[in-house]
């Protein structure tokens, strides 16, 4: 190692390193949560009213197509306990379709929260929910959605024909009093189908995604929102029943200062490497 | 028949569900046959996924049956492919476990989602003039806003944050979005007057 | 049994695939190509579902619609005869039209008209006006940036730059959420876990030993 | 006829296609509209014959987005550079690999490829592995750009089109490679990233500007000055309603959307 001082690793040691703090920071809370307090913000909260005031007896739709990571840590399970809270309660009725671009996953992810995420005690199916599964095609399905629900597909998950399934006879587009999605790519498709209906969208997003549609957000085409993995752990809050997300959220605080230290170790050097 | 050959068939063959779909959208008349062309767009686009998926087989089996390089890997796609394709029709439990704990820590992992930003924000957050430095102030009091740590350390943080989310954020993306609106139209336009056919091929 | 077993091959498979910041090696490209092949599988698995569901099915009942669709479809497998070549680019043409459609018939009302619909300056309490008011110069300023087919003379080119300020504080925020969110903290909980860290342990000692045969593989050549 | 609420949306509709029709039939009637410079057009010259120095190939990709989406407007602007790219190849003799992410961009680009080829004077070069498609998955996709960026290590990445988070991985995989990264995408979610890291960044609208003053082709020229009547137009719009809100007139715009 002569001349080479030995923190000229090669740049593969570099990032190797960059990559070992992330594993590492992301370890610690997991191990010791730090536990700090979550403000819950004003749009966490007008999507918990939203969804409480929807009108006795009213049909809803939600298009899942979040992440893998829902899949997974079932971030998701809040939102979706609160949909089996208000069939019971508010007599509301949800249809489940999925057009996610990461394929059938889409449709597993439902199957996946109806078994084992939500409380579906006095709820039936094909009365109170029905669960389309995934259908490709992305926004050619929502298109489908917002001209005529029944045309959507033949068969729901389980192949019983959509014209047997009780809740859905005589059901059109203009019955639906809500439409809600989560999504893991950006928002134009459904903001394109279902923006001109001008019935109330719910959206749950990627943080940046969110960020991108504030333009829709600010003109009113999306009712509320949660704001990503921050949003789904302050609904946790704002619902009272806790996943993983909101384990996660300690984590998220490390990652963030390593995020913006890096920012400034990397100007540093670039300033020193040009000066 | 040549005349089924020609370009122009297969552009009227893309004008004229386009114009159709969008004269339901404005008049509202013949809405079940405008519904039934918009289900068609997504089942003929199952029917090009299984061409794609075809030509890719055809090209991995090239790979094996000349020994070219990365041969094994080759194999190793098509075992994983028959195994979890035919397990979904036969025996739903192992598709199931493989769904479970095969297909999704790929899905999840292969995404390096926070190593690649950390390599971005390490490798390219260099400034090079003061717009850069600029969006760079903007990243750091956006994070300092999300995590509830930001609140910790200062009460204006958030306040900042959401100030730069609610007003320049919002000016931007609203340009941005009508930009692209705007871009769209250009781009239908010219594919009805058959002037943009590189859908064909050309 | 198999959770215990699933969740080692769950933990192993994510440490196999952060080898790669390592170093390239061999299991990397063979989950990769799994990948591919797992991928497809999954793809075609729900297409054909699809298919058979909403289109081979109606089309045995001779339900005219789905029937003229199935055989549109088929024709895209005309491409490999080499005389009725051109048969197979209908289909694409289809879809591509309806494609457009769909996006462009929504394009206006929810991308054009209701962004324009402005907030006002009067009334209310003085910060939203102010906020509105800048939220309006942003959204001039920004488009001006993209006008292309107009000399930039002094007037238009300080409206750019402002444009371009404004474009450097979104676009801050854009990339600033994305710094803040990440997926690597759900892969943690299981790889610290009770069946995962018997593989995470492994995974440790094998990049030590590594590291430490490469150490003496380069120290004999370069003393 | 027209829908309730509708018709306004449709009289902007026809002022769009109009004003493209109008300044189309001008431009391809010969005379140009001027197009403010692209400085990465300039420099894509430099940057072919710098790889071409290097001897390493060129990576090229158009991303997530198809022809058969609404994406479809992005998609054909990267083929458009792409076919630009491969001339350029053709002249300097690189290997240029394009990774393709739908079934039908393989036989669409192996024609852009081929005729690129032939146009850059050596069509022997041209060989159609050099199309590659790993199936209609974005993680089998990314996993087969990573493999190829560490194993090829290419000398230029280029990335237009409709690009989802694999822009992630392109920028990334250009810095550790140390290629030349140029990225450009209309899609607001990456302008950030692109901005700080890509050397050459295509901003919003830039990417199909640039597409058309490689092609030269009246059609784009004219939709691009088409474009910029209806920004005006939208611009006198906000001017208008901005002013009826605030002189006490609010119901004028709402109104008239909902006319």
């Amino acid at each position: 190692m002569s001349g080479k001082k030995w923190y000229h690793l090669s740049m593969d040691a570099q990032d190797s390193l960059v990559y070992l703090f992330v594993i590492l920071l992301c370890g610690v809370p997991v191990i010791r949560p730090l536990g700090l307090p979550l403000a819950i913000n004003e749009s966490t909260t007008h999507f918990y009213e939203t969804l409480n005031n929807i009108p006795e007896g009213s049909t809803i739709l939600w298009n899942e197509g979040y992440m893998v990571q829902s899949y997974v840590s079932g971030s998701e399970i809040a939102f979706y306990r609160l949909f089996f809270d208000l069939m019971r309660e508010n007599d509301v009725k949800v249809i489940f379709v999925s057009s996610c671009v990461d394929g059938p996953l889409g449709g597993a992810m439902i199957q996946k929260m109806l078994d084992a995420g939500v409380d579906k005690t006095d709820t039936v199916y094909g009365r109170d929910y029905v669960n389309l599964g995934w259908l490709p095609g992305f926004e050619a399905v929502l298109a489908a959605i917002a001209q005529d629900i029944q045309s959507v597909t033949e068969e729901d998950a389980y192949g019983t024909p959509v014209s047997d399934i009780e809740m859905m006879q005589g059901l059109t587009t203009d019955d639906l009093y809500l439409l809600g999605f989560s999504c893991g790519v950006s928002v134009d498709p459904w903001m394109r189908q279902w923006g001109p209906l001008g019935k109330p969208i719910l959206m749950v997003g990627g943080e940046s995604l969110i960020a991108q549609a504030m333009g829709y957000i600010n003109a009113g085409t999306v009712e509320a929102y949660l704001n990503g993995g921050r949003g789904m752990a302050e609904f946790e809050k704002v619902y009272g029943f806790y996943t993983l997300q909101t384990a996660i959220m300690d984590s998220v605080n490390l990652m963030s200062l390593y995020g913006i230290a890096l920012i400034i170790l990397s100007n540093v050097l670039f300033g020193k490497k040009k000066g | 028949m040549s005349v089924l050959k020609q370009k122009e068939f297969a552009i009227i063959l893309f004008v004229v569900p386009l114009l159709f779909i969008l004269f339901n959208f404005y008049t509202g008349i013949a809405g079940p046959q405008a519904t039934e062309l918009i289900n068609w767009g997504a089942y003929l686009w199952n029917f090009s996924m299984i061409i794609g998926t075809y030509s890719m087989f055809r090209k991995h089996l090239l790979t094996i049956t000349e020994r070219q390089k990365d041969w094994p890997y080759s194999v190793i796609m098509f075992v994983s492919f028959f195994v979890y394709f035919i397990t979904g029709y036969i025996h739903t439990p192992t598709f199931q476990w493989i769904m479970d704990y095969v297909q999704t820590p790929i899905m999840m992992t292969i995404w390096v989602g926070a190593f690649t930003t950390f390599t971005m924000v390490f490798r390219g957050a260099r400034t090079r003039n003061w717009l850069g430095v600029l969006l760079l102030l903007s990243t750091v009091l956006t994070v300092l806003r999300m995590a509830p740590i930001g609140e910790a350390i200062w009460g204006g943080f958030p306040i900042i944050g959401l100030w730069i989310n609610d007003v320049p954020n919002v000016a931007v993306m609203r340009a941005i979005t009508i930009g692209m609106g705007i871009g769209l139209l250009a781009t239908m336009t010219r594919e009805i007057l058959g002037k943009e056919t590189h859908y064909l091929g050309e | 049994m198999s959770d215990f077993i699933g969740s080692l091959v769950f933990v192993s498979i994510i440490l196999i695939i952060w080898t790669i910041f390592y170093r390239e090696n061999p299991f990397y490209k063979a989950i990769s190509s799994m990948s591919v092949g797992l991928m497809l599988a999954f793809w075609l698995k729900g297409g054909l579902d699809t298919l058979y569901k909403d289109v081979i099915k109606p089309a045995m009942g001779l339900e005219p619609a789905r029937l003229a669709v199935l055989i549109i479809g088929l024709f895209i497998f005309m491409r490999f005869y080499s005389d009725l070549e051109f048969v197979s680019k209908w289909p694409i043409a289809i879809l591509a039209g309806v494609g457009t459609a769909i996006a462009s018939k929504g394009a206006v009302s929810a991308m054009i008209l209701s962004q324009i619909a402005a907030g006002s300056f009067v009334g209310a309490d003085l910060l939203t006006n102010i906020n509105n008011l800048l939220i309006w110069i942003g959204t001039i300023a920004t488009t001006v940036y993209f006008l292309f087919s107009f000399e930039r003379g002094p007037i238009l080119g300080t409206v750019s730059k402002v444009g371009q300020v404004y474009m450097m504080l979104a676009f801050g925020v854009v990339f600033g959420m994305s710094v803040y969110g990440s997926s690597v903290l759900t892969q943690m909980t299981y790889l610290l876990d009770y069946p995962g860290y018997i593989a995470t342990a492994v995974a440790i000692l094998v990049i030590i030993a590594d590291i430490v045969l490469r150490m003496r593989r380069k120290a004999p050549e370069s003393s | 006829m027209i829908l309730e609420g509708l018709r306004f949306d449709l009289i902007i509709l026809l002022v769009n296609v109009a004003l493209i029709y109008f300044f189309m039939r001008k431009a391809e009637g010969g005379k140009l509209p001027y197009i403010r410079p692209v400085p990465f057009i300039e420099e894509l010259d430099s940057i072919v014959g710098r790889a071409a120095e290097m001897g390493r190939p060129i990576h090229f990709s158009t991303g997530y987005g198809g022809l058969h989406d609404e994406w479809a407007v992005m998609c054909v602007a990267g083929l458009a550079l792409l076919s630009k790219v491969a001339e350029l190849c053709g002249k300097y003799r690189v290997w240029l690999q394009f990774t393709c992410f739908r079934g039908y961009l393989v036989p669409i680009g192996q024609d852009l490829l081929k005729t690129g080829y032939e146009k850059g004077g050596n069509p022997d070069m041209y060989s159609p592995d050099m199309v590659s498609y790993v199936g209609e998955d974005q993680t089998a996709y990314v996993a087969f750009i990573m493999d190829y960026f560490m194993s090829e290590r290419p000398a230029v990445a280029m990335m237009f089109g409709a690009i989802q988070a694999e822009m992630n991985h392109h920028l990334m995989m250009s810095a550790r490679v140390g290629a030349v990264c140029c990225a450009g995408t209309p899609r607001l979610y990456y302008q950030g990233k692109m901005a700080l890291m890509a050397d050459f960044a295509l901003l919003g609208e830039e990417l199909y500007v640039a597409g058309a003053s490689i092609t030269k082709d009246p059609v784009h020229m004219g939709s691009i000055e088409a474009e910029d009547w209806s920004k005006i137009i939208v611009l006198a719009l906000l001017l208008i309603a901005a002013i009826a809100v605030n002189i006490g007139m609010p119901q004028l715009f709402t109104g008239l959307m909902g006319w």
